[in-house]
C-alpha cells in the first residue's frame, strides 16, 4: 500500500471531507494552501491572531449549520481560549436542552521533542478530558489521523483532535479507498500476554520498539492505543489486562491528574480485574515539570524506553 | 420622549406590549425568587425593556440574536413563547432547555434565539460566527449581539469587533449601557461615557449612541440599522444609554451601592411610563385599552406560570441525556 | 473558642496579611469593603471585567517585588484568564532559571448545590494539578482557610486557592491567636481502620456525617482532607490505607481525570500498599456531565450519601 | 533618515555599536541555527534593530522592559550580557535561564528586563503588573512594552490598554508594526494601516508613528515619550514601522510569502547603513571607526559564542529542579 505522512493524511482527510460537505469551513491564522486553492478565500477563511474570537465563532458557525474545523496549531495557544472550549462549546449542547448540535472540529499539537520549550510544548488532554462535552481523539498513525478525522468531521460534537508534534513527518500506510474510522474503539496495536500497556501518541511506537526488544526477555506485551480518549474504549482496556493481570501505562503528559491515572483508575477499581492483577499497575509519564528547552533535560522530562522497561519488569516481578 | 406620529397605531401599541410583557414577567419572577419557587440567580431586565423591545421588532423571524445574562427580555422581544421560559426559569422538564440551562441560558433555536449566556462577552465570538453564517449563506440575515457596557472591558469583545469589521460581517453590536458592570460605574471601568467610542476607534465601525429609555428612538435608530446591515453595509455598533431598576441579580450576596437618587431619576425615565404618555397624550389608544393589554399581559404571565408550576420537574436521571448530540 | 464562617476566616486572613506586608495587594472586580477601608483605592483595586489583564497583571506585580492576591470569584471565570496561569504564572519561574519570585495568591469558588447551571458550576482542580508550577489549596473549614491563606500568602509561588461555593456560610472554631497551617500535610478528620475515605472540600463533611452513620453499620472509617492538593501529602494517605487495605474517594468533580484518579493511582502503583489492598479501590465523585441547573438533577450529578455508603460497602465485601 | 547633527558623537556612536551588535548576534545565530548548533525555533531580528536601540537607550537600569517572542534584540539593546544570552540560546547551564528557557524566554531581571514571550500578547498584562508596581513604589519608572503588530489582534491587547489608560500606568507601548505577523498582512488583520489607532480610538491614548527604521527618530520619539510618561503623564502608544528582513523563524515548515520587491525594498531602508551614512557624511566618525567598532563587536559575538559553546549543558536531572520558589 502506498505511504503517505502523518501530516498528509491530515490535510486528505480535510480535502475529502471540504469536497463532501460544502457546509465545511476551515478557520486558522496559517491558511493551507491546498484547500484555499481548490475551496477559495471564504471557506478556507484567515484569521488574525484572536483564538479566542474564532474558537468562538466556530460555534455560532456550527449552530447556524455549518462544520467548521479549526486549526490552532499549538495546544499551549489553546489556553488563550480555553473560555470558549470549557463553558461554551462543551456546555452548549447540553445546558440548550440539544435544541441545536455542534459539528466542530478543533485541531491542536501536543507534545515535546524539539525544544520549544514550556510554552510550545504541552500535552494537556486531561484537562480537556475533564471537561464532559467534548470527543477527544489522539491520532498516532497516518491511518488513524486521516480516517478518525474524518469521523470527526462528520460528527455532530466538538470534538479536539490533539496531534503530536513528533509524529508529523512520520510516514505509514493509507489506502486510497475512502475510509473511516469510528471513535471510542482501542486498537490493540500487539497482541501480547504477559503485561498490557497502555500507550498514548508518539509513546505509542516507543511501546511497540520496546515490545520488539523486550521479546528477546521472554516478556509479552500487549500494547494497546485509546485512539479515541472520549468517548473511551475501557471494555478492551479492560479485557486486556483481565488477560495479562499488568498494567503499564506510558503516556508523555505530566503524570499528576493525566491521562495515566485515569485508566490506572479504571483498572483497578472493577473489582473482577482488581482481583486478576498479578502486580500493582505503574505510570510512566512526562515528569511534573514545564518542559525545559535543553535538549538533556527536555529528554528527560520525557518517558525514556529505559524507564519504559524498568517498569515492565517491576510488573514482572 | 419623542413623539413620532409618523408610526403606525399597531405599531406603536405593539411595542407597548412587548415592552410590558417584560415587565410583568419580570416582576412575577422577582416575586417567585424570593418565594423560594424560583432557584439559582436571576438577573432583571426590569427598567431595561425598551432595547429588547425597539430592537428585536425590526428583525425577521430567521434574523438571528445573542444574548448575555441578563437574557429574559431578548427571549421575549424575539418572540420566544412565555410558558417555556418560564418553565426553564422554574426548573421544570417542559422548559427550553428541559431544566438544564435555567435563568441564565434559555434559547430558542427555532426562533433564531442562539443563547444566553453566563460568561461575559463569550456570546460576542459565537454571534460572530452566526454573523459568518449568515454572510456565507449568501441572504440579508442579520445578527444581533446583546451585551453590557461591562463586557467592552474584556478581550473577547475588541476581537470580535476586529473579525466583524475586517469580514464586514452582518452584525449589530447592541450595547446597554446601564452605566454599571455590578458596582462598578462605566467610567470607572473605561474611562469613557460612550463606549461606542472603541468600535468607532480603533475598528471603523459606525457607532451610534440612542436613548435607550425611548423605545420610539430605539425602534428607529435599529430600523435605519438594520436595513443598512442587510444591504451589506456591514457591521454597527448600537449603544443604548439606560439603566437597569434591580440590584446585579436577586441573590443575597452583593448589595446595590449606586446612588439612590440616581435610580429615582432613571425610573422617572421609564420606558413604560413614557410611552404610555405618548399614546395617550395623542389619543392613539384610550386608558381602557392599555388596561385591556394589561390584563392580557397579566394574563399570559399567569398562565406562564400556572403552565410552568403544573410541569414536572426533570427525573434525577435525566441529566445523564444530552451531553452529546447523535 | 470563638466561632466565625469560612468567609470571615478567609476575610480576617487577608486582613491580618496586609497589615503585616504593605507589600500586599488586591485585585478584583467586587472591593472587599473592609479591606478597601483599611488599606485604601491603591492598595485594595478594582478592576475592570478583564481577567486576562489582571490574572496577568499580578504576574507582573509580583515579579517587580508585590505580593497580589486575585479574587476571580467563580472558577469557571477562570477560563477566560487561562493562558495567564497555565503559560505564564505557573511556568514562569521554571523558563526563567528561577531568576526572580512570584509571590501570588488567586482565588476562585469551586462547586455546585446552589442551582447556578454549568457555567457558575465547575471543580476543575485537576487541570490546574496537571500543570507544573502552581500550588494549589482546597480549605475545607473556616479554620483551614485562615491558616492555609495565611501560608499562600506567605509562600513565594503562585498558590491557587479553591473555595468551595457551599461552605462560604459555614461556622467553624478559629482561635483569636495567629496561626498558619504549612502546605502539604493532609489532615485525618477522622481516626478509623476499615476504610480509608480522602475526601475533598465539601466532600469532608459529607464523608464525617457518613463516617458516623456507618459506625452504626460497624464500619470504622478513617476520613483524610488533604488540603493542599499540591504539594500533595502523599505519605498520609498511603499510610492510611496500608492500615485500612481499602480506599475510597469521595470528589464532586467530574470523575475522568479528575483528582480522585490520581489518589487511587498513586495509592494503587505502590506495590507494598498494593499487596495490602482487601479490595477494589473505589472513586464517587461528579457524573461526567455539564452541572445541570434543576435541583434534582444538579444533585444527581453530585455524589450523594447513598453513593457514598454503597462504595464503603462494596468496599467492604 | 534625518540628519540630526544635535546628537552628541558619542550617543550616535552608542547607537551605532547597539544596533550593530544585535545585527552581528542575530546573523550568527541564524548561522549557527542552521548548522544545528543551536535548538528550538529562534525568530530573528535582523531589519529592527533601530526599535529595540533608539527605545533601550533612553532607559535607567531600574526601568522595565517586557518583550515577545522577538526578543533578543530587546535584550541586548538593555543591557543583557552577551555570554550568558548565547549560553541560553545554545540550551547551556551558564545561560539567563539554565537552559530551561532558550530563544524565547530570555530575562534578566536584574537589568529590568522581565522576559520574552512565546505567547502572543501575553506579556502584555505582564507588563500592565510592572507598571502598576512602578506607580505603587511611587519613583518615575517607566515600563516599556514590545509586541508586534499581530499582538494587537489578541484580546488582552485591549484589555491593557484600558487598565494603562484608566489607572494611567507609566507604561509605554512600543509596537513593532513589521507589516505581517507570519504571512498575514497588518492591513488585513487589522483593517488598518496603523494600528496605534486603536490605542487613540477607544482609551485616549497619545499615539505617536515613528519610522522604526530611523534610529534617531526612534530616539527622539521615545526621549520625549519617557520624558512624559516619567512626569506621570500616563501610557502613551509609539508605533514603529519597520520590516523583519528574515523569515517569520529560522525553522522549516512555514514558508515566507511577503513579496521579495518589498523586502528588497525595506533592506533599501536599513537602519544601520542609514546610520551609518549620518556618521560619515557628517564627519562624525571616519570609515576606520566603524571599521574597529565592527571587529569589536564581532570580537564580542565570537567570545559570546566560545562562551556557550565551552559552557557545559545542563545535566538531564537538572531538569526537577527550580519549578518552584523557595
Ligand atoms: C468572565 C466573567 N467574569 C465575571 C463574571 C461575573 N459577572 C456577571 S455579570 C457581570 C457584570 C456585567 O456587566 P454588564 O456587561 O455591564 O451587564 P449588566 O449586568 O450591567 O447588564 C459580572 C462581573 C462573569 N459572569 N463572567
Ligand atoms: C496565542 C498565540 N497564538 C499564535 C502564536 C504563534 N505565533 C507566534 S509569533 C506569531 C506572529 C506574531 O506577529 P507579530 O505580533 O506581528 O510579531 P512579529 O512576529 O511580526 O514580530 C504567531 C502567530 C503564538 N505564539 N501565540
Ligand atoms: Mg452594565
Ligand atoms: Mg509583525
Amino acid at each position: 500500500m502506498r505511504k503517505i505522512s502523518y501530516e498528509q493524511a491530515a490535510s486528505e482527510a480535510l480535502l475529502e471531507e471540504f469536497r463532501r460537505d460544502e457546509k465545511t469551513i476551515h478557520l486558522s491564522t496559517d491558511v493551507p494552501p491546498d484547500l484555499r486553492k481548490e475551496f477559495g478565500e471564504a471557506r478556507i477563511r484567515q484569521t488574525p491572531i484572536s483564538e479566542s474570537s474564532f474558537v468562538g465563532a466556530a460555534i455560532g458557525l456550527a449552530g447556524s449549520g455549518f462544520r467548521p474545523v479549526v486549526n490552532i496549531r499549538m495546544a499551549t495557544f489553546g489556553f488563550v481560549a480555553m473560555d470558549q472550549f470549557v463553558n461554551q462549546a462543551a456546555k452548549i449542547t447540553y445546558m440548550f436542552g440539544g435544541q441545536a448540535r455542534f459539528p466542530i472540529v478543533y485541531r491542536m499539537t501536543v507534545g515535546a521533542s524539539k525544544s520549544f520549550a514550556a510554552q510550545h510544548s504541552i500535552s494537556p488532554y486531561s484537562m480537556y478530558m475533564n471537561v464532559p462535552g467534548l470527543k477527544i481523539i489522539l491520532p498516532a498513525t497516518p491511518y488513524d489521523i486521516k480516517g478518525l478525522m474524518k469521523t470527526a468531521i462528520r460528527d455532530n460534537n466538538p470534538v479536539i483532535c490533539f496531534e503530536h508534534m513528533a509524529l508529523e513527518a512520520m510516514e505509514g500506510e493509507v489506502p486510497e479507498d475512502e475510509y473511516t474510522i469510528p471513535f471510542g474503539q482501542a486498537v490493540i496495536r500487539r497482541e501480547g500476554t504477559d503485561v498490557t500497556v497502555v500507550a498514548l501518541a508518539k509513546m505509542v511506537h516507543e511501546a511497540l520498539a520496546i515490545a520488539e526488544e523486550m521479546k528477546l526477555e521472554g516478556i509479552s506485551l500487549e500494547v494497546i492505543d485509546p485512539c479515541t480518549l472520549i468517548p473511551l474504549d475501557r471494555e478492551t482496556i479492560k479485557a486486556s489486562v483481565a488477560k495479562t493481570g499488568r498494567l503499564v501505562v506510558v503516556d508523555e503528559a505530566c503524570i499528576t491528574c493525566g491521562a495515566a491515572a485515569e485508566f490506572t483508575a479504571l483498572v483497578v477499581e472493577e473489582e473482577q480485574i482488581f482481583r486478576r492483577l498479578k502486580s500493582s499497575p505503574k505510570r510512566v509519564c512526562g515528569l511534573d515539570i514545564p518542559i525545559p528547552y535543553s535538549p538533556p533535560m527536555e529528554q528527560y522530562a520525557l518517558p525514556s524506553r529505559e524507564k519504559i522497561k524498568a517498569a515492565v519488569r517491576e510488573a514482572m516481578t | 420622549m419623542k413623539s413620532r406620529m409618523e408610526n403606525k397605531r399597531e405599531d406603536l401599541v405593539h411595542l407597548y406590549q412587548v415592552m410590558l410583557t417584560i415587565r410583568r414577567f419580570e416582576e412575577r419572577v422577582v416575586i417567585d425568587y424570593r418565594s423560594g419557587a424560583i432557584p439559582g440567580i436571576v438577573h432583571s431586565y426590569i427598567g431595561q425593556e425598551a432595547v429588547a423591545t425597539g430592537v428585536c421588532t425590526n428583525l425577521r423571524l430567521d434574523d438571528r440574536i445573542v444574548s448575555n445574562h441578563r437574557g429574559h427580555g431578548h427571549c421575549i422581544a424575539k418572540g420566544a413563547d412565555l410558558n417555556r421560559m418560564m418553565a426553564e426559569i422554574y426548573g421544570r422538564k417542559t422548559g427550553y432547555c428541559k431544566g438544564k440551562g435555567g435563568s441564565m441560558h434559555i434559547a430558542d433555536f427555532s426562533i433564531g434565539m442562539l443563547g444566553a449566556n453566563g460568561i461575559v462577552a463569550a456570546g460576542l465570538p459565537i454571534a460572530a460566527g452566526a454573523a459568518l453564517a449568515a454572510q456565507l449563506e449568501g441572504g440579508d440575515r442579520v445578527v444581533v449581539l446583546f451585551f453590557g457596557d461591562g463586557a467592552t472591558n474584556e478581550g473577547e469583545f475588541h476581537e470580535v469587533l476586529n473579525l466583524a469589521s475586517i469580514w464586514k460581517l452582518p452584525l449589530i453590536f447592541a450595547c446597554e449601557n446601564n452605566l454599571y458592570s455590578v458596582n462598578t460605574p462605566v467610567q470607572y471601568a473605561t474611562g469613557l461615557e460612550h463606549v461606542s467610542e472603541r468600535a468607532t476607534g480603533g475598528y471603523g465601525i459606525p457607532g451610534v449612541i440612542v436613548d435607550g429609555n425611548d423605545v420610539v428612538a430605539v425602534y428607529e435608530a435599529t430600523k435605519k440599522t438594520v436595513a443598512e446591515v442587510r444591504a451589506g453595509g456591514g457591521p454597527v455598533f448600537l449603544e443604548f444609554m439606560t439603566y437597569r431598576w434591580r440590584g446585579h441579580f436577586e441573590a443575597p450576596g452583593i448589595p446595590d451601592l449606586r446612588p439612590a437618587e440616581e435610580l429615582e431619576a432613571w425610573k422617572g425615565k421609564c420606558p413604560i411610563a413614557g410611552l404610555e404618555r405618548i399614546l395617550l397624550e395623542n389619543g392613539i389608544v384610550s386608558r381602557q385599552t392599555l388596561e385591556e393589554i394589561n390584563v392580557q399581559v397579566m394574563q399570559r404571565i399567569e398562565n406562564a406560570v400556572s403552565y410552568a408550576v403544573e410541569s414536572p420537574f426533570p427525573a434525577p436521571e435525566d441529566a445523564l441525556e444530552g451531553v452529546f448530540s447523535s
